[in-house]
């Protein structure tokens, strides 16, 4: 009988007998050691899975940000993109990322079963798909911060290889470095939710992305020998503050989640930080755009947001609150002087600053653990730079192979036209006059 | 029959209207548009890099009238446009070979009004 | 004293007596039979109410997918009819729904006492809300399936109507016949969280009210004889996108929250198969388009996400996390095959895809359930087809006499000029341009 | 070893031990008082991490719900202010706030330590840390009422002043006559979650705001001495819609959290009366809407909702669920009747309606405790009315000051560009053509 | 050669188009528009104020003909545009004094078709 | 004095406007259009459904001269705009019998600059 029917019985209970219990909340516990375990396990399930399924709804946020910021004429193309991380980021972190990431490791470099979540002979399983759950929804996290930076110019299928590549073998890798025990981990690299292991490891790709994509047609105009940066400015504000709130919100579930418990009082604490982090950010990234460019800059000021949540997820338990804003802070004016740099220097383009944002404050906050968390700062040097050359050359070579077979790049003429009509035969706004001058 | 074309600043197309119908002219067509002229434009910063926008919003008002009716037009959109500022507007007069009511047919200046 | 004033107590015992705990936290809490039972009923309490402001945030969902795959002139009217879903459906559930669906049985066809939570003599009335929250928003999402399938053509009165009647009746006596412990219960029939109960039987009453009201103008075009199908894009791509990854996050509400318990460990397997399913829906759908239409459809690959979720509900617990994805593949392949022959074959206007996502697919899950995790076959059809029979047999009656009484469609007047104008006298995009010529 | 190596672990585990338990789920518990209230302090950490971050998330609701009914002109810079409120508002909250809230308090008046969250020589800051962090997005959303009412015509700078002193100072020596355990505390003011402290406050400083600025130009046309009120739509009714369903979802966080404890069954009754007085309040603002102007109008009853969970919040544990179906209703009429009279009697201009759903419903609630909850209603009425004074004295002073300094309102100019121009130097809708003729 | 420009109503933009092929007109510029005519407008009412709503949605069709196409036009737009009710639109017709195409540069009749 | 209107590739706007500005023309307005000429439209297809799109998205400038500037304007329009390629787009040239600006009331040959 399903157990809905209790209030049947409950009725029935109640008509005869008289008040009985109801027996959803009546079930006999014994009260001993068994209980207090069921407990325990039941607080850290739950825990997780809300984290989980928050961190999860950040894959919203992360579609919103980046559609909100680039042409109208693109925005199915990059929905697309970001649900397909999500989908077969799962899928490909279920067959093979796990197994890579926390798997029997070769010598501390990956692991090498769990694949399929196959554990034969283990009765528990619940302990397994709970951690599995938690953990893959950060690969997708990882996956889909590529897309905002590739916006605009890069093919769906390309797209799709990468998304299977990242969540199948560059991010587990880096994963089993530290979280899955292995050689950076043993040196005392410590990365509270992933500042480095998430967010840089997806910023550094999508910087290599970048890089070998090359800019949007238009962005950096040379008219006699002199390159004129354009902007090209995103079609909905609206949309991309919606999904900073959202991502803002997710990340409760991010760092929160990262206790991996629901009976650890640094949950009160790491909530703290992520809250005071973030205001931090949004306060310092408006400052210095206020100060640069003569007004606050709004999608500067929604990047600041999660720039200082970025900054504070390597350290959220033990960064101070009044420490974690400034942590905040400086992350706030790091990913407004990046994405200058980058884009006026560089001439990396960078539709969402996606590499500034995850790739350089991801970086600032591992370092931060040092300075303001007690953590050793040479390791945490050590550690953020080989996440940098281990995302950089296998994202490299990802994005060059894709590039040699041409499935990496849109043709012009497809890109002029925009990704909706051109790889999707659709429009993502029917009936909504578009300036489309651009 | 004469086609009364005007570009005006937006936010006077309420003035311009109620001038109209003062005026009795109960017909037109309004469409949007972005202008150029000697008013200059304001730079926009997106993300640190600045643009100039010198195309500005326009509202652009069609009237095709009778000879006769030319010049209340012409004064009635004046004086629901005009600020004394660059960027008022313009008004350009084109010639109307024909007008047909396509509900009824009528051509000519009984089409018209 | 307030509960919140606790703070200004710790300080002042700080300063005169020196750390002293909490009052909050350090109520003496005696170590017994009454605190297991205590901590349990909370776990419990705690998980289903998450679980049901979850599902309400679904409501968000379906509204932002309605609105997203119609046209901008409707789009204010589909708001009002899924606000009006959650508003009226939450209060008649509240008067009748719930006593139907768990009153004390007659024949166990329908219940009949409990109307308006009123059990004289209960003190432990706790049990009794927190259940009928969990219960109540799953009444109104059952209600709210139909809005999108009645999109652009419904008179909002009937359309209250229609409201009040599945919250009131249609749904509960299905929720009677299954988890209220009738007949289909006692048969054996097994839905875990609703693929029939919840989202066939909104399905199955989209089905007969899309029939009964007929296709929205312009949609086939008869020339010659021969009927052209047209398609009617819809204005917001992003907010559909928006409101799936909404409801994605809102089904570990939906799924998990049906444990009805939070001292469960079938939590854990619950949201892998929940993610992976959605995951394998999404590939599912994409990749048919992709064959049958030559490009990747986005709007397919978002249903896709929710055929997946649709197809895992009646055996989130029992299927296993590797076949999972398989349902989930199927409900993709399903949904677009599904949406394929109803519009171009029988010519049901669908404007969302509501009756393939949730009837089709519903349907689907819970064979799925017979299939890959160990019910009855035999008994799951007979769900299915009882479902059918008597959603399709109510709805149809319903609809006809709506439609008999002249409150069912609008005048084709009113259609061309859109319902926002007709039935609300407002536009829902002020300002902006839209070709209004379809 | 980071916590997240045990599934390694579990395999070398399993491979040569086989089935060792997981190191996560299996730490030795031991059974005793210590253990008993781990759990406790675990399930109210755990419940007031999640109130705190749904509470948040209400900032997405806000700001979706005034860019909805705003000008698509202004909708960057609304964002803006709501972005603001919320980080400078937790920021100050943190410095200032919380100290005057909750601080040793000096005459029942205003608290005075715990300033930057210093407690020398406490140890247990979890504690001090879980509830600051539920406070202060309470905080945030009191200030983040007002940006709505002075849309579309205030000054970024004068706004930021505004956002630091209402979080700073008005809402925290509100907060501590009341729950701080001040004097109308000690008088037995009864308000759960705040229907006064929170909104009224945020609704009738929005009043003053909306008084001293003055109404947008075009709102109220004088010509032959008559004033013609007008209508100025919103841009973006599914936007608006979606932030109330946000709004709904948060505000079980809102007013569930406020019972400030995970063992608590009040969290039931709380659940089921907000999610009715929401639903009433819909049907409620809806209904009358259709008697007064024709028509059901969409945002009218959007504002409902809002009203109805406004209503709810001061007696949401002990007004039975069928009153707060009443509760709700009323305070839909009211909302609706409110906004008549300050529109078009006073000419107050609110574009999205803060005065009459905070200000107002907000009173209404806090009476309702008095009416249906068994609470003294002379003391409630003290309360409203003490609030009402400090609120618009300190708001008056404030917005006064801002404007004798010239940093209250835009020119003319400035308006009719449009504050995304003018402030930021943007468009928030780049690309799409948008009638400006407003 | 000639301009026609053609006011309709929105939803008779498919018609018009399928009676231009069928008259062979295959070149045309469509635009949206806001129209004021004879067709009374409708009343919008947002939170309790109501708005008379004047300026209706039209739709505008440009097409350079030449002479002897001037009438077919005409007529084809007038079969596809026309219900017989208020709001059906107008067709205004201007003279044209030059065509080119752009891409080859050819001018007058040659470039227009 | 000549009303030059142009219907042009959206993307090409921007240099056109580039051209416009080195002949000293700087006055002009900017709408946008849907245009069907002999570029052959593409399909879209929505949930499985084809449709042919063969209104495509042009850019229509407005640009009213003195006769003597009206070859130095088709110019830099043709530069500007063309590519080669089908869609190129067209030049339309009709008779301006008046000019006004409306801030200063100014008519003829001094308004229209
Ligand atoms: N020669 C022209 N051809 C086409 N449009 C013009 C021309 N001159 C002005 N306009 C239109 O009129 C608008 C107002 O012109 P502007 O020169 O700014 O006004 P003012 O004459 O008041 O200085 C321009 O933005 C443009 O849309
Ligand atoms: N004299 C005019 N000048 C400009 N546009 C006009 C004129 N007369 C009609 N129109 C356009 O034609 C549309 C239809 O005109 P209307 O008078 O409503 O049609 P009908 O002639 O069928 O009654 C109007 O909305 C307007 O856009
Ligand atoms: N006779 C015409 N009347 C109105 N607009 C036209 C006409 N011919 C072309 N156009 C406009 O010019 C655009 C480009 O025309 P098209 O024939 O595609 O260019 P091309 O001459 O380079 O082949 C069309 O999309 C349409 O907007």
């Amino acid at each position: 009988m399903n157990k809905r029917a209790f209030a049947l019985f409950m009725v029935v209970g109640l008509v005869f007998g008289g008040g009985a219990a109801f027996a959803q909340f009546s079930a006999e516990v014994a009260l001993d050691q068994t209980t207090v375990e069921l407990f325990r396990d039941s607080l850290d399930i739950i825990w997780l899975a809300l984290g989980a399924a928050l961190v999860l709804f950040m894959q919203a946020g992360f579609a919103m940000v980046e559609t909100g910021l680039t042409r109208a004429k693109n925005a199915g193309n990059i929905i697309m993109k970001n649900l397909m991380d999500a989908a077969a980021g799962l899928i490909m972190y279920f067959c093979i990322g796990w197994g890579i990431m926390y798997g029997a490791s070769i010598g501390g470099f990956f692991g090498s079963d769990g694949f399929f979540l196959a554990y034969p002979g283990v009765d528990a399983m619940h302990e397994v798909y709970i951690d599995w759950m938690f953990q893959a929804v950060f690969a997708a996290t990882a996956a889909t911060i590529v897309s905002g930076a590739m916006a605009e110019r890069t093919q769906f299928r390309g797209y799709l290889v990468y998304s299977i590549v990242i969540t199948a073998l560059i991010y587990p890798v880096v994963g089993h470095w530290t979280w899955g025990g292995g050689w950076l981990d043993q040196l005392g690299f410590t990365d509270f939710a992933g500042s480095t292991i998430v967010h840089s490891t997806g910023g550094w790709a999508a910087l290599a992305g970048a890089i070998v994509l090359g800019a949007r047609k238009g962005k950096y105009v040379k008219s006699n020998g002199r390159t004129t940066v354009k902007a090209l400015p995103g079609h909905n504000i609206p949309l991309a503050a919606l999904g900073v709130f959202v991502l803002w919100f997710g990340w409760f579930g991010f760092n929160g989640g990262s206790t991996l418990s629901g009976v650890d009082s640094d949950i009160a604490v790491v909530f703290v930080t992520t809250a005071l982090a973030a205001a931090g950010g949004a306060v310092g990234a408006m400052t210095l755009s206020w100060v640069l460019f003569g007004k606050p800059d709004v999608s500067m000021s929604l990047n600041g947001v999660l720039a200082g949540l970025v900054g504070i997820t390597a350290g959220p338990d033990v960064i101070a609150p009044g420490w974690s804003i400034v942590v905040g802070i400086i992350a706030g004016l790091l990913v407004v002087l990046s994405v200058e740099v980058l884009d006026k220097k560089f001439h990396v383009d960078d539709p969402v600053g996606a590499i500034s944002v995850h790739g350089v404050c991801g970086a600032w906050g591992t370092l931060a653990v040092g300075i303001f968390g007690g953590g050793a700062l040479f390791v945490q040097v050590v550690g953020v730079v080989a996440v940098f050359a281990w995302t950089m050359i296998t994202a490299f070579i990802l994005f060059g192979i894709l590039k040699a077979v041409r499935m990496l790049r849109v043709t012009e003429q497809e890109e002029l036209q925009g990704l909706d009509i051109s790889e999707h035969g659709m429009e993502s706004y029917g009936g909504f006059q578009i300036f489309s001058n651009m | 029959m004469k086609l009364i074309t005007a570009y005006i600043q937006p936010h006077r197309l309420t003035s311009v209207k109620e001038e109209l119908f003062k005026a009795e002219v109960f017909r037109m067509s309004v469409t949007n548009a972005l202008g150029c002229g000697r008013q200059k434009g304001y730079t926009e910063s997106y993300r640190g890099v600045v643009t100039e926008v010198n195309l500005l919003k326009k509202t652009r008002i069609d009237i095709g009238v009778n000879d006769e009716f030319v010049d209340k037009t012409v004064d009635a959109i004046i004086r629901g446009a005009r600020t004394g500022e660059i960027g008022d507007g313009k008004i350009f007069i084109t010639p109307l070979e024909e007008c047909i009511r396509i509900r009824s047919g009528e051509r000519g200046a009984e089409a018209i009004g």
